[in-house]
């Protein structure tokens, strides 16, 4: 019931808000209530995984302990996006850059974009979720170019084109994955659980090649590189809270739909070749974002670029694999609450002072103390400092990868090093010092602080304490891989 | 048993008085006033519970470790505290206790400017973070609290984030404790992959089968981690800047105890958990300590910024220290434990002394700055006037820095040179030479502190105020000279009860499992410290009783023949002329002579700019300025070209983002292509 | 008995102390074929300044003050602690060759201070000198003693003396650079030529008399036999530490006058030198010393190498 | 009804493939997108002659979906764009047409090669039409690469997807009619939106060649 809920809930309000009119108070309305009534069924949805473990609804739906982590994320980070949304919109209409119609399309879109997300975690047909995930593609378009500069159209263009011929590869290497179960003669819609039960049919070599296929497909929508170009435009351009969408959740919906065809090409070839790949993607994702991060010039590119790094990370721990897996899906979490963090006050930051560079930005603590303080958070967060569990996972992925490739964790480790290096460098001089133009201090509403000071909080607390029922679904999930 | 409990428990309130004092100072943070009691009364509550359960496992001997498991993979929270952790943990209490006290008063000046919550907060965090560091037996939590140190050390040096120069110090020192941080993690990855524990205990036992390569390239990297922290040339560029940026009762804690974690971790990891070392790691860490000490006290005779001045001699003394600890590993390697003893009793010693007369120091520059509101000694001059209390504070800490008898650190330094006298006698030809090399070092190290601490004493509190700055001086608050009274008393109270310290401080290395049955090179009394050969013995009480007597009988003997005679006030003799304060030598004048000595590895520069009065005729000056300056070689032939590299690079991945949507489908295409070339193969 | 001799010990650096200043100024008057002023000559300007009034300038503090009495103090306690006539106070604790260095140093320390204290130009730059020098002489200072500390296998210099008179001739050989750096480092401890004039009040090149400039009366007196014990020690040390010859052994008073007889051939011999030096080279320009003391550490390095 | 057999189907590839071909040489965008009409047109039919084998009522529905959206309303859209914003002649290409025939050789050799040997297993009989299929999906996308209008793109991507479409045919891969038209739809949404943002370029760049799209790289 929850999961119909789950899948219901954002439909509706997306109609809902399409009939909205002149009222931003209703669609805010309508956004938070519809956010908060999906946080509150996947809560239940995941507590009864917890319980019992995997959970169906009519052969469509499922949700597994992989898919229950992730659809947490997308709930927790979805639900404080709307909230903000609401406040960083009404700022925009305030400031008279945007008007109410482009309000509702906001919010039209931003409910299918969650619908799309939550029916690509929990399809149990491989082909649903790529159509699902093409759907995400689809919803975000408008909302990246939601501004209508040409700088945004050109981020949108470049999003849809690339994330369309590498999604299209990754069509391709889903039906060289279907053919044992066709071939076996099943009938109608093929799930992930009919791909893993004939996984033992695919031909080795098949395996290998279909693995590739969905590895570029699916990659270039988690953005490793180099297929990541498309993210830094994408996720620069769009409005803040959409930005942490993207980065904070999309990403991982994608890397879940690589992970289960992971286990399947596991099934059939061993581990050996997937764990190879990824941990090459992992890390020329890292080190070629660490470069670039070093002498960024705009402050939101470079968290974008951060959103690169990090999938690499994770994809290097499940390239590590065991320990590293578990690592890798806690990284994910704490990936997510963090970049949104980081994504919805650089909003704040961009609505009080105009500009996404990092040079004309300076002295965010005395202007904007809370995002200030915020934002330096999610920078310590985001470089793997302690107490973040970041560090703790970063730690413990290289750690499982310190047998089996040295050399890999050596460049790891001073690549993440030099991130630390070029965020601080960024971060220090936006936060500290003062500002050059006179600007009024203080932060502009509650909508656009409460939200990102409860993820922060909820950041810190699974920084220090994971219940048990938490991690044992963590070790559910990774345990496979 | 019951002991355990007992340790336990005080340990925990211990770090529970600073959690509390951090947390309370942040809710405070509204009141200054408050804030500033609240944070710093806990601190204060929180260092007499560390004195008390370091004494009490340093007495009693009772060694008692701690394990909590966490939530998350691999780590978990495990505390053992033996008697060298209870050393630093001593040295921490102690020097936080004294400064703590100081901050009381000293924090005043910073209310209504800066948030003083703030202050607390990371004051108290950074005081629990130094102490799980040299408690921490698990290397994931080492380094979680390792950074949580550095985190908080970071916050305290950008307290005063208005200024820029603190923001681009703490932003160098950040970056430079990370990296070494990143090197910490490597060298533990590695013990991991040879022992699989990241337990200290569990790789202690298992490390021993292992390669030697893998110990060696531990080494390596701990000792460029490690010696980030502890400010080893050529690691040290952040410290010069850091130190002073920081409030300074924070300095006198960084400069005193934090960069120490640095060396305590150097014994932990070479001389109790890494099998035996090769004879070359400790020669390496001996020439290390050469050049720190004789290059940091040269580069600290080139400061006129009085705590820049004193943190490159925490440079100068880390490398003091690391002589007694590269001795010791010398001569372990070389089997001559008894002198290997010697050694690290020597090092832990000087760590102890520097400790205490380095904050003195250090709270002697905070009250001065605190009057003067200018750490720019040129500006200073004639203070012992205006502040005749702090001046013999400050004088107690020079001579003892400066290692004159009857003071600790002439002891200290003693025992340091005889570790290296007895290596000069004991090693072969090769061997010797680095000693040799190391002895002259320090004896020339030696002199040259005396003569920045001249330097340092003499322009700040001597002569005449040399800018209206110091007119306004007034004795600093009562809280302030508690503190600086209690170190500056400890000074000469160390030096001559040496004899008795010294039996204490080898009880804490024969804690240590490689040294436990060795009888040490040296014996040590109450009067009396000497080696067991007959080569030197000393005794500092002794040197104090025949000071204080002599000279009271000389002041007798001169009061009796002139007793008659009388004292007139003058002005000082002035040829004829005007004295004026500019007429007083400088500090960059007193130590010019040395700088134009050294001028080979100082590389001093000179710019000199004029402008005319009248731009054709050039004849007539309207002014001219000179300015002088030192080249930091370091970061010229190594810093700076490591960053432009690093901009380079960046720059050249930069092109892969082009905008050229063809070229990014087509990376897709070529990608694609490769893998399947290369999984077809 | 050892008190009697512990006495004569702890008094005879500051009683023989200035007449050694006499002899050298006598011979330097000599030389400059002047009759110069008798060699007690000293004793009658302490005994004169003792008893003058005393100017003391306003910006003086207590360092100023103290300084003088401190210094005395620890070339009377080095004194006390060297071997002078006998080699039996081996045991003393005080003979520690670190120890002398610095204490050395220690009043060294203060007439630095001392100088800076009153705030004259001279002052100051006759500090920053001073220190300079002082700072570069330890090592060869320390590493010149240290060559016969070696050989005897001990720091305390009691043991030196006794170890090195036992020496034979072929083990003294490398002595004779350590001497070398010995005796520049005592020039340079004690401010004779090359490196300072003892007699100059020419502002450009004075060290020592730039610090002291400002004193006068009983502390000027108290800083002036200071230097002379200084200089005495110095003397006595090079005397004895290198050729240790006919001290005497025992506790016998009886041994003592033909050691003193000795020791004092011994120091009028390194008085005349000293003398003949003085009154033979010029002083050098300040940037020229520290090559001079630079060789000095090298000499007794490469005296070390060759001892062990 | 005639058996489809495998030389029915490697002429059926030949047909696709030249089309593919033919895009990388034509220069009137009207003649890219007649080449995309008549690829889809093909396609169509084979999913309508295999769906009355089948005799399945789905996979007619289907099939007619798919010539409905891909060979009327695609190109519809497509000449109403051309026609809106005059664009007769396709904008220029990276490289010129003897060096885009070298490499459309390279790449079919690849797919030719031993590397795509063992996709036999999939459909034994039907070797070289899958190698075929497999040269037209690198060839469309090397479409998009070379082609600088975004007109050009768009079909390169589309005709990607009927590459695919019919190497899933090809191979007998074919899934369930609801899911085709599912992906169908999933298609024609995304004409209609990069419809859209075309027209958006034309609009704010005065131009749809994507090479002035330069406004997002590192400075």
């Amino acid at each position: 019931m929850a999961l119909f809920l789950i899948i219901i809930i954002p439909l509706i309000a997306s109609v809902a808000s399409f009939f909205v009119k002149k009222d931003m108070r209703v669609l805010s309305f309508i956004a938070v209530s519809a956010s908060f009534l999906e946080l509150t069924a996947t809560l239940v949805t995941v507590a009864s995984v917890m319980d019992s473990g995997l959970y169906r609804l009519n052969g469509y739906f499922f949700v597994d302990a992989l898919g229950a982590v992730i659809i947490m994320l997308v709930a927790v980070v979805g639900a404080m996006a709307s909230w903000y949304s609401t406040g960083y919109l009404k700022l925009e209409v305030a400031k008279r850059i945007i008007g109410f119609s482009r309000v509702r399309q906001y919010f039209i879109l931003l409910h299918l974009f969650l619908l799309a997300m939550f029916f690509a975690v929990m399809s149990t047909s491989p082909i649903l979720t790529w159509i699902a995930i093409e759907a995400t593609t689809l919803s975000t378009a408008f909302l990246i170019s939601f501004y209508n500069k040409p700088s945004a159209i050109e981020a949108a263009w470049k999003y849809l084109m690339i994330n369309s011929v590498g999604l299209l590869l990754g069509f391709f290497g889903t039906f060289l994955f279907l053919y044992p179960s066709i071939h076996a003669g099943f009938p109608g819609l093929i799930s992930w659980h009919d791909m893993l039960s004939h996984a033992s049919a695919l031909d080795p070599f098949i395996a290998r090649m279909a693995f590739i296929f969905i590895l570029i497909g699916y990659g270039t929508k988690v953005g490793l590189v180099p297929m990541h170009t498309w993210l830094p435009d994408a996720h620069s351009k769009a409005p803040a809270p959409i930005s942490s969408l993207l980065s904070g959740v999309l990403l991982n919906v994608a890397f879940l739909a690589l992970l289960r065809f992971k286990s399947v090409v596991d099934v059939a070839i061993g581990p050996y070749f997937s764990r190879e790949l990824l941990v090459f993607f992992g890390v020329i994702s890292i080190s070629v974002a660490a470069f670039i991060i070093f002498s960024q010039k705009s402050y939101k590119r470079l968290l974008a670029y951060s959103s690169i790094e990090h999938m690499g990370i994770v994809a290097l721990g499940f390239g590590f694999g065991g320990a590293g897996a578990f690592a890798a899906l806690l990284h994910m979490i704490y990936h997510a609450l963090t970049k949104s963090v980081l994504f919805l006050s650089a909003g704040n930051i961009l609505v009080k002072y105009g500009s996404t560079k990092i040079r004309n930005v300076k002295g965010v603590l005395t202007v904007l103390p809370v995002t200030g303080i915020l934002f330096f958070i999610g920078f310590l967060a985001i470089t793997g400092v302690p107490p973040f569990g970041t560090f703790v996972t970063e730690f413990s992925i290289l750690s499982a990868g310190i047998k089996t490739h040295p050399t890999t964790v050596i460049i790891t480790l001073s690549v993440l090093a030099l991130v630390f290096v070029g965020f601080l460098r960024h971060v220090v001089s936006i936060t500290f010092g003062n500002s050059d133009i006179p600007m009024a201090k203080g932060e502009s509403g509650l909508d656009t602080i409460v939200p990102i000071m409860l993820l922060a909080a909820l950041l810190i607390i699974v920084s220090f304490f994971i219940p048990a029922s938490m991690r044992s679904l963590l070790h559910s999930a990774t345990i496979n891989y | 048993m019951f002991n355990t409990l007992i340790s336990s428990n005080i340990f925990f309130l211990s770090l529970l008085l600073w959690i509390a004092g951090a947390v309370g100072a942040l809710v405070l943070s509204k009141n200054d006033r408050l804030a500033n009691w609240w944070g710093n009364s806990f601190a204060i509550l929180g260092s007499c519970v560390g004195l008390l359960f370091s004494l009490s496992v340093l007495i009693i001997g009772s060694t008692f470790s701690f394990n909590i498991d966490s939530t998350l993979p691999l780590l978990s929270l495990s505390f053992s505290v033996d008697k060298l952790s209870a050393f630093f943990i001593f040295l921490i209490s102690l020097i936080a206790l004294l400064a703590s006290i100081y901050a009381l008063g000293y924090v005043k000046h910073y209310y209504k400017k800066y948030n003083i919550g703030a202050l607390g907060f990371f004051y108290n965090i950074f005081l629990a973070g130094m102490v799980m560091v040299v408690s921490a037996h698990n290397a994931l939590f080492f380094l979680i609290v390792w950074e949580i140190m550095s985190l908080a050390s970071y916050f305290l040096v950008i307290y005063e984030n208005k200024e820029k120069e603190n923001v681009q110090a703490g932003s160098l020192y950040f970056i430079m404790t990370h990296v070494g941080t990143a090197f910490i993690t490597l060298a533990f990855l590695l013990l991991y992959r040879s022992t699989g524990s990241l337990d200290f205990g569990v790789i202690k036992e298992t490390i021993g089968n292992s390669s030697p390569l893998i110990a060696d390239t531990v080494f390596i990297l701990a000792l460029i981690g490690f010696g980030t922290k502890a400010g080893i040339i050529p690691f040290h560029i952040w410290l010069p800047n850091a130190h002073p940026a920081a409030p300074s009762h924070v300095s006198a804690l960084m400069s005193g105890v934090m960069i120490k974690t640095g060396i305590y971790m150097f014994i932990r990891m070479f001389m109790d958990m890494l099998p035996d070392a090769p004879l070359w790691w400790g020669v390496v860490i001996l020439i290390l300590g050469a050049i720190s000490s004789l290059f940091g006290v040269l580069y600290a005779l080139t400061e006129h910024d009085i705590k820049r001045l004193l943190a490159y001699h925490s440079i100068e003394n880390i490398g003091i220290i690391l002589l007694g600890l590269g001795s010791s590993l010398v001569f372990w390697s070389l089997d001559m434990k008894p002198l290997a003893v010697l050694s690290l009793v020597a090092a832990l010693f000087h760590t102890l002394n520097h400790a205490i007369f380095k904050a003195l120091l250090f709270l002697g520059a905070g009250s001065v700055i605190s009057q003067t509101h200018t750490r720019n000694m040129e500006e200073y001059g004639g203070l012992i006037k205006y502040m005749p209390q702090t001046a013999l504070f400050f004088l107690a800490g020079s001579m003892a820095i400066s290692a004159l008898p009857p003071l600790n650190g002439f002891f200290s330094e003693w025992m340091t040179f005889q570790s290296l006298f007895s290596g000069i006698m004991a090693s072969n030809v090769p061997v010797r030479w680095v000693f040799i090399l190391a002895a002259g070092s320090l004896a020339f190290t030696g002199g040259l502190a005396a003569m920045c601490f001249v330097k340092a004493f003499g322009v700040t509190f001597l002569a005449r105020p040399r800018s209206e700055n110091v007119r306004h001086a007034r004795e600093s608050g009562f809280a302030l000279r508690v503190g600086m009274a209690v170190l500056a008393a400890l000074t000469l109270v160390i030096g001559f009860t040496a004899g008795s310290i010294t039996n204490a401080v080898s009880g804490v290395v024969s804690d240590l499992s490689a040294f436990n049955s060795s009888e040490p090179a040296f014996f040590s009394t109450i009067q009396t410290v000497g080696m067991r050969n007959g080569f030197a013995s000393i005794s500092m009480p002794l040197i104090l009783a025949s000071l204080i007597v002599t000279m009271a009988l000389t002041f007798f003997a001169v009061y009796l023949v002139s007793r008659n005679r009388k004292t007139k006030i003058g002005r000082t003799w002035d040829c004829g002329t005007t004295l004026g304060p500019r007429m007083e030598i400088t500090a960059t004048g007193f130590s010019n002579s040395i700088v134009t000595i050294f001028r080979g590895a100082l590389k001093p520069t000179k710019q000199t700019s004029i402008e005319y009065r009248d731009e054709d005729m050039r004849y007539f000056q309207k002014s001219s300025t000179v300015e002088l300056g030192i080249q930091d070689i370091y970061n010229r032939y190594f810093y700076q070209p490591v960053h432009m590299l690093t901009i380079k690079a960046s720059e050249y991945m930069k092109r892969i983002q082009s905008g050229n949507i063809n070229m990014y489908v087509l990376y897709i295409l070529a990608i694609l292509i490769a893998l399947l070339f290369a999984s077809g193969m | 008995m050892s008190i009697i001799i512990w006495t004569i010990q702890l008094a005879l650096v500051p009683a023989v102390s200035p007449l050694c200043i006499g002899v050298v100024r006598k011979i330097k008057a000599r030389f400059q074929n002047r009759v110069g002023a008798g060699i007690f000559q000293p004793y009658r300007d302490l005994w004169k300044l003792f008893h003058k009034d005393e100017v003391i300038s306003e910006d003086a503090s207590w360092i100023f003050k103290c300084a003088p009495y401190l210094i005395f103090s620890t070339t009377v306690i080095i004194g006390a602690s060297i071997p002078l006539f006998t080699t039996i106070f081996s045991i003393n604790v005080l003979g520690d060759l670190l120890v002398v260095i610095y204490l050395i140093a220690l009043g060294t320390f203060f007439l630095a201070l001392a100088g800076m204290d009153v705030g004259s130009a001279f002052g100051g730059f006759g500090s920053s000198r001073e220190m300079t020098v002082a700072a570069l002489t330890e090592g060869g200072l320390m590493f010149s003693i240290l060559v016969p500390a070696f050989s005897a296998h001990s720091t305390n210099l009691f043991a030196i003396s006794g170890a090195v008179a036992s020496f034979s001739f072929f083990a003294f050989a490398p002595m004779i650079l350590a001497l070398a750096a010995f005796i520049i480092a005592m020039l340079a401890e004690t401010g004779r030529f090359p490196f300072d004039n003892p007699a100059t009040h020419l502002e450009l090149t004075m060290i020592h008399e730039a610090m002291v400039l400002e004193y006068s009366g009983k502390r000027l007196a108290l800083i002036e036999w200071a230097a002379a014990n200084k200089f005495f020690i110095f003397l006595a040390l090079g005397a004895n530490l290198f050729f240790p010859w006919g001290m005497s052994s025992s506790e016998r008073l009886g041994d003592v006058p033909l050691a003193l007889i000795l020791f004092f051939a011994k120091i009028l011999a390194f008085s005349v030198f000293v003398a003949v030096l003085e009154s033979t080279i010029v002083k050098f320009r300040f940037f020229r010393l520290p090559d001079l003391l630079f060789t000095s550490f090298i000499l007794s390095i490469i005296a070390m190498s060759l001892t062990i | 009804m005639i058996p489809i057999t495998p030389q029915i189907l490697f002429f059926l590839e030949t047909m696709l493939f030249a089309s593919v071909v033919f895009m990388h040489i034509a220069k009137k965008n009207s003649g890219v997108i007649f080449l995309y009409a008549a690829q889809s047109l093909i396609i169509a039919i084979a999913l309508f002659y295999s769906s009355l084998k089948e005799a399945s009522l789905l996979l007619v529905v289907a099939a007619v979906a798919t010539f409905l959206v891909k060979v009327i309303i695609v190109p519809y859209f497509f000449s109403g764009l051309i026609k809106k914003h005059r664009l007769q002649f396709s904008v220029s290409t990276y490289l010129n047409t003897p060096m885009t025939l070298i490499v459309l050789a390279l790449l079919t050799a690849f797919s030719y090669s031993h590397f795509f040997g063992p996709l036999t297993i999939l459909a034994p009989d039907k070797e070289n039409a899958l190698s075929l299929a497999i040269a037209m999906v690198l060839i469309s996308i090397f479409l998009i690469i070379n082609r600088k209008g975004a007109l050009s793109q768009m079909v390169g991507i589309l005709s990607l997807e009927n590459a695919i479409v019919s190497f899933a045919y090809v191979a007998g891969l074919e899934t369930t009619a609801g899911l085709q038209v599912g992906i169908l739809f999933d298609i024609f949404i995304w004409v209609v939106i990069a419809s859209v943002f075309a027209s958006m370029i034309y609009r704010h760049f005065g131009s749809l060649n994507v090479s002035v799209l330069k406004h997002l790289k590192e400075e």
